[in-house]
């Protein structure tokens, strides 16, 4: 099945894996989720040792060979520990090493001078690919898992917004994976889930990003805007890849919402996965949420047990309408046999 | 690298370098008439061999020139995608980008050699062409390493078609 | 033994101020094979050519060299003087001892030296010159015109009202163009069917015109005054002599769903159609792509599913069963007027062009074209000409204009301004405040370009009587949220960010050269730019030549046009094949490259390098006439003279008359020379 | 870097091999920036500062502290001018000649940031907070998040610390940016 069905994308094995500063702070559910979503699917991460932060975005803000030099010295160590490919789920550091990788292949001098700078042998020869790429690239695995998991798939038919926001996407000379004005690729997997794509408008605006600390007020103001249209579209939940995004979306939602307005909870697009997959919320790090997501999975569950429940009723009464058809027929049959000459068949 | 010889490099005293210009009849030959309109004055080193086209030139025309005592040699011919004949300067330009490879082989120091695009209205461009090949031709002084082979009633009696030499000189390539 | 004559010439004191002339005659006297030097003050005078004439008679010279300006300048009024003195005109070269020695040297020794140098050369050249014949070519006074918009009916009508035959092609089921489609035009604001119509109907009616709609031009070959054209009559499967153009067919036909090509999809049609009311011919085609009975055929299914238009035509003019022609024609002169096309800007885009993400892809409803909007104003328009959004046929009471789409953008791969969008904007902007007085028309430009006779004035009507609002500032994203089309736009000039939620937006998408021009510029080998227009042969003096003699080109597969320079061009392209048409012969300079069979491997060497396509293979036979070998012919009709031909013959076989190779070694041999 | 006689261009086409002339201020990116809205100056009209040769206004620019480097601006440039890297460069300028006027949290945010980085290797958030508490003055902002935080398992009060973290300041003083 996988060889005859799977995309000329074969899905990859084992990997680098940079986690980030964020994925071991303010977003280790989106760890914990890859982890458990990855195991899952047989893809084996090996986390590079003794890596160091990338220095977005306050590295190639401030300095462009610094913001260079530190993403360099994590591929030197993937380089060095003897892999091709570093997973970056970060959309922020799979930025910045993307496009650290960009500027040393096309500057001219600057990968010369690495070796002197970040103390390590450097042939600039990884690949780096996201988390939304890594699912993408898997999801045929998915959908058969998805398809042989035995709790009935509470995302089946759920609405969802695929967020790519800034760094997943542009520029797209550095990520280039996607379309950078009308991507696809999250909502793939988003389907590979069983879950509709929303068909919305703020897929690739910013939410702003870096200043969620220094900025709250326009953090505030974007995040609002792209909550608002994704609810207008009828999405139940935004699925990201940023922990930019999902800090600024779900830690500062509060500030967002004005009364009466339904909460919209924000998952990241493994813990969507790690759902679909039938694996514990909790695994998938959901309790560590500043929106609440357990009325959202509540309500997926029910709505799958209804589903199961309903889909059943309908099958017992199909068969008991096929036994009576069947009756007639015979009778029929019976009919047409001892009937006149010409007697017209059923 | 230079010369074949040991005969050139140190400019010998007052030499004035003999360059030989092959050039199209519709862009440079027409820019070189502009410089003469425009009263831009250069060295008077150079001669011109008026030809329809780049694309009509021939490499043994340049060994020749050579063998026969020239200094210095220019090929000049319209800007690419301006060409009278659509595509005759492309033909010229890749022929000649091999020949220059070849130059070398055959004992000329490619600095003697000046490929450049000068069109209808770049009469200045022409004088620069000019005076730049001339002076760089001087430093290099007088280029001897084909005396040898040149035919022993040197002048102007012309025999006609390319010498042996020349032939074997670039069928060597 | 050569006798050639010499003749120095001070041009007053332009050439005698630097060059000793009389020290060039002496140094001149004596070279082997000189039989005659002389110095005049203006050898192009009268006196001066009957010098020269009478030289030529009492010394029989057999060549003459005149040192003096460029040939440029003189070297036809001497070759004429040759002529009249009986000596071979081509035996007759110019030493440019002004522009290239006089004028650009001071010192009188240099000069006078380089002088003598330049005059040995050519005497040199003119040494082994032979006399030639200019080469005559016959002319077939019958001119094809590609392409029956505005710009090749203009063409045509010139032509044939010159009293010249033409045959006029056009690849659609009529001919008018996109002309045709607009509502009204500018900066007149004229009804463009009014004064288009007329002219389709006389270019049908023509005496001179041969018509071949839903043709292509097949192949091409031959020469200038001697093209041999093959035209392919794509299978209309209606008979064009039977046919009424009653229109029962059109009626009858059950696949009524078809987006219609001539409404730019806002409409539909009918299988067997005719594009359009005003049509020209009023003779439907059969798009057998779409017709449910040759669907079935391509189903395979035993019996035809469909029939109709055959059962209602009562001239028996339908036939299922014809299949694309091929006519021959003999051709003089051929006028290129293939028009363009709008850039789209949707996902799959032509090689080397990026679509529109940012403003969604074209997949947004309310977002149309140009095109698009002169249909819903045209009064024969799917809308009858009022303005109604395709989504859900509302009024728009908010309609976005953006101005270089595609256009000035080199990240989508257009580079250039398609030039009059600016002027239809700003038309539409009217025409849309004409039909919705409450309306709002708000138009993002980058700049007005609207140089042209009354456009400057038209565009400022717009904004100022008809209170279109003008924001300069390219639009950033365009989506559909809801029921409205949101535009995100900036003003430049008030430093602010403008969001609009439009009821409708038409974008000025990029004029493009139509598909299949290169392959057709191919055929006819001429060139074309990077982005497929075709190129003429001189942007300045020779604006409707193409590098090919007797190709021409008219309207927006040049450049982008608008109407009245197209039309211009095409009555211009119209002069230029009247005046080849005017001699029954042309007369060529015998420039040009000839092969010596006897030597010729057959390598075909020259035939790759040729860009004029004048070299073909031919086969040699023995005396008992069985094929023994191929040799390559030139044709003197086709060649240009470029000698790139004989630069790359292996075996020295092809040769270019007026510069042989002896030619040139002579002149070589005479340059250089060890002291 | 930037010798007197230099002109910004110039300087910018060094640092970013962004040629600023073939701005055509269409005003496109500015359109879709989603800062425009609280910065004075948006994209285009930093590269006319920049054409314009204005280097004391376009390096003294609060402006070019506002930018989110989301790049959109970059994206849909129709002449590919890439704004957000010539801001980028402008940063940097900034700070080398010592104008930086960048807003003092911002400024903060970023200097707290690399000074956990340059220290630990890798950024420890609470710390960075304390830190950007410390430099930027606003001390009651986020406060009410933190025990959210912590609760959360999203905050640790001890840093990571890599082995290589004599490496990472030898980058910091190699690429010469001091904090």
């Amino acid at each position: 099945m996988t060889e005859t069905a799977a995309p000329s994308r074969p899905a990859m094995t084992d990997v680098a894996y940079y986690p980030g500063c964020s994925l071991h702070g303010t977003s280790r559910e989106f760890d914990e989720s890859l982890r458990a979503v990855t195991a899952e699917l047989g893809i084996g991460l090996t986390e590079i040792d003794d890596w160091n932060c990338c220095g977005a975005s306050s590295g190639h803000t401030t300095d462009h060979l610094l913001g260079v030099a530190l993403p360099a010295r994590n591929l030197a160590l993937a380089e060095a520990q003897g892999y091709d490919t570093v997973v970056a789920p970060c959309a922020a550091c799979y930025n910045r090493l993307s496009a650290a990788r960009l500027a040393l292949a096309t500057e001219d001098g600057l990968a010369e001078q690495m070796p002197e700078i970040i103390g390590h042998r450097f042939a600039n020869s990884v690949d780096v690919h996201n988390a939304v790429e890594l699912l993408r690239d898997a999801s045929v695995t998915i959908e058969e898992k998805v398809a042989d998991t035995l709790a009935p798939n509470p995302l089946e038919g759920v609405k969802l917004a695929a967020y790519y926001g800034c760094l997943l996407v542009r520029p797209f000379e550095v990520c280039g994976y996607d379309d950078p004005e009308q991507p696809t690729s999250m909502d793939e997997v988003i389907n590979a889930c069983g879950a509709d794509d929303v068909d919305w408008d703020m897929k690739v605006e910013c939410c702003g990003g870096a200043f969620s600390v220094s900025r709250t007020a326009s953090v505030l103001r974007l995040g609002r805007a792209i909550i608002e249209n994704a609810r207008s579209h009828g999405a139940e939940a935004i699925i990201v890849a940023c922990p930019l995004c999902h800090s600024n979306l779900d830690l500062r939602q509060k500030a967002m919402a004005q009364r009466g307005e339904e909460p919209m909870p924000i998952l990241f697009v493994t813990q969507m996965v790690g759902l679909a997959l039938g694996l514990a919320p909790v695994d998938l790090g959901l309790s560590r949420h500043f929106v609440d997501t357990e009325p959202l999975i509540a309500r997926l569950v029910q709505r799958a047990a209804d589903r199961v429940v309903a889909e059943k009723l309908a099958k017992e009464e199909a068969a008991a309408k096929a036994a009576a058809r069947a009756e007639k027929q015979k009778v029929g049959a019976a009919a047409a046999s001892g009937g006149a000459q010409g007697g017209e068949a059923p | 690298m230079s010369d074949a010889t040991d005969s050139s490099g140190a400019a010998a005293d007052g030499f004035e370098p003999r360059v030989t210009a092959f050039v199209c009849n519709w862009c440079t030959y027409t820019g070189a008439d502009l410089a003469g309109t425009s009263r831009l004055h250069m060295a008077s080193n150079v001669r011109i061999i008026r030809l329809p086209c780049t694309g009509r030139i021939d490499p043994l025309f340049i060994i020749k020139a050579f063998e026969r005592g020239a200094d210095g040699v220019i090929v000049s011919g319209c800007h690419p995608a301006d060409c009278h004949y659509t595509t005759g300067n492309y033909h010229a330009r890749r022929r000649f980008a091999v020949f220059h490879d070849l130059m070398e082989f055959i004992g000329v120091d490619p600095r003697r050699m000046t490929f450049s695009w000068v069109s209808a209205s770049e009469g200045a461009k022409w004088r620069d062409v000019v005076n730049e090949a001339v002076t760089s031709v001087r430093e290099l002084g007088p280029f001897q390493a084909y005396r040898a082979l040149a035919p022993k009633d040197a002048g102007v009696a012309a025999p006609t078609g390319p010498s042996a030499e020349a032939v074997t000189q670039a069928e060597a390539s | 033994m050569s006798r050639v004559g010499v003749f120095v010439c001070h041009c007053g004191e332009n050439i005698a101020r630097t060059v000793d002339c009389e020290a060039v005659v002496e140094a001149l006297k004596d070279h082997p094979g000189v039989a005659f030097a002389e110095d005049y003050k203006y050898m192009c005078s009268d006196p001066g050519q009957q010098l020269v004439k009478k030289a030529i008679e009492e010394n029989d010279l057999t060549g003459v060299v005149v040192a003096a300006c460029s040939p440029h300048m003189h070297e036809k009024t001497f070759r004429r003087a040759c002529d009249q003195a009986g000596l071979n005109q081509y035996m007759c070269e110019m030493a440019n001892v002004r522009e290239h020695c006089s004028w650009i040297h001071e010192d009188r020794g240099e000069a006078t030296a380089k002088a003598i140098d330049i005059t040995r050369t050519i005497v040199e050249k003119v040494k082994h010159n032979k006399p030639l014949e200019s080469i005559r070519i016959p002319v077939t006074k019958r001119a094809l015109v590609i392409g029956g918009g505005i710009a090749g009916i203009q063409a045509a009508l010139d032509i044939a009202d010159g009293g010249h035959e033409v045959v006029l092609v056009e690849k659609e089921a009529s001919i008018g163009g996109h002309m045709s489609q607009l509502s009204e035009t500018f900066p007149t604001l004229d009804c463009s069917q009014c004064i288009l119509t007329p002219r389709m109907v006389e270019a049908y009616q023509h005496p001179n015109i041969k018509l071949h709609t839903w043709s292509e031009v097949e192949k091409v070959d031959g020469y200038i005054g001697n093209f041999n054209v093959t035209i392919r009559k794509k299978a209309r499967s209606v008979n064009e002599d039977l046919c009424n153009g009653c229109g029962d067919c059109q009626a009858a036909c059950p696949a009524k769903r078809i987006p219609s090509e001539f409404e730019a999809g806002l409409g539909k049609r009918t299988a067997i159609y005719v594009p359009f009311p005003q049509a020209v011919p009023n003779i439907p085609v059969l798009d057998r792509q779409n017709c449910t009975l040759f669907k079935g055929r391509r189903k395979g299914l035993a019996k035809d599913v469909c029939g109709k238009c055959q059962e209602v035509c009562l001239k028996g003019a339908v036939d299922y069963d014809t299949e694309d022609t091929f006519i021959e024609e003999e051709i003089g002169a051929i006028v290129v007027a293939t028009g363009f096309q709008l850039y789209n800007i949707g996902r799959e885009q032509p090689e080397g062009l990026k679509g529109y993400g940012e403003y969604g892809y074209g997949e947004v409803p309310d977002v149309i074209d140009g095109l698009q909007f002169e249909r819903l104003a045209s009064a024969s328009g799917p809308t009858d000409g009022a303005i109604l959004r395709p989504s859900d046929g509302k009024e728009p009471k908010t309609v976005v204009f953006v101005h270089c789409v595609g256009s000035r953008d080199p990240e989508k791969g257009i580079s250039y301004c398609s030039k009059i969008c600016c002027m239809y904007n700003a038309k539409h902007a009217m025409l849309y405040k004409h039909k919705v007085h409450d309306g709002r028309a708000v138009a993002f430009y980058m700049d007005i370009r609207a140089g042209g006779k009354g456009y400057d004035e038209f565009s400022r009507r717009a904004i100022e009587e008809d209170g279109a609002e003008y924001i300069r500032g390219r639009v950033s994203r365009i989506f559909r949220d809801g029921d409205v089309v949101k535009v995100w736009g900036y003003d430049t000039l008030s430093g602010e960010q403008v969001v609009i939620d439009a009821d409708m937006v038409v974008l000025a998408t990029a004029m493009r050269p139509q598909d299949g021009v290169r392959e057709l510029a191919q055929k006819l080998s001429v060139s074309t730019d990077e982005h497929g227009f075709i190129n003429e042969a001189h942007p300045k003096l020779r604006p409707v030549e193409t590098n090919t003699a007797g190709v021409f080109v008219a309207g927006a597969c040049q450049a982008p046009r608008d109407i009245p320079e197209a039309v211009a061009m095409a009555s211009a392209t119209g002069a230029k094949v009247m005046s080849l048409f005017s001699a029954d012969e042309l007369e060529r300079e015998p420039a040009v490259a000839i092969v010596n069979e006897n030597t010729c491997i057959g390598c075909m060497n020259c035939a790759k390098v040729c860009a004029y396509g004048a070299i073909e293979q031919r086969e040699i036979c023995t005396v008992d006439g069985h094929v023994c070998g191929h040799v390559a012919y030139v044709n003197p009709g086709v060649c240009q003279g470029c000698g790139t031909c004989q630069a790359v013959c292996l075996s020295k076989s092809v040769e270019l008359q007026t510069f042989t190779d002896e030619q040139i070694f002579s002149e070589i041999n005479a340059l250089c020379y060890w002291e | 870097m930037s010798a007197p006689f230099r002109t910004l261009a110039a300087d910018i086409l060094e640092a970013t091999g962004i040629n600023a002339a073939t701005c055509y201020q269409c005003g496109k990116c500015s359109a879709g920036c989603p800062m425009a809205f609280e910065s004075d100056l948006r994209p285009h009209t930093m590269m006319r500062l920049v054409v314009q040769d204005r280097r004391e206004a376009a390096l003294a620019e609060e402006s070019i502290w506002l930018c989110l480097t989301c790049e959109t601006c970059s994206a849909r440039c129709p002449n590919a001018c890439d704004p957000a890297r010539v801001i980028d460069a402008l940063r940097e300028m900034s700070i080398e000649a010592g104008v930086a006027d960048m807003p003092r949290n911002v400024a903060a945010f970023h200097r707290a940031f690399l000074e956990q980085i340059r220290t630990n290797g890798r950024l420890h958030e609470m710390g960075m907070v304390m830190e950007y508490k410390l430099r930027s003055g606003d001390l009651i902002k986020d406060v009410t998040n933190a025990p959210g935080m912590l609760s959360r398992g999203k905050l640790s009060f001890r840093a990571e610390r890599i082995e290589g973290v004599a490496e990472i300041k030898r980058i910091f003083e190699k690429c010469g940016v001091t904090l």
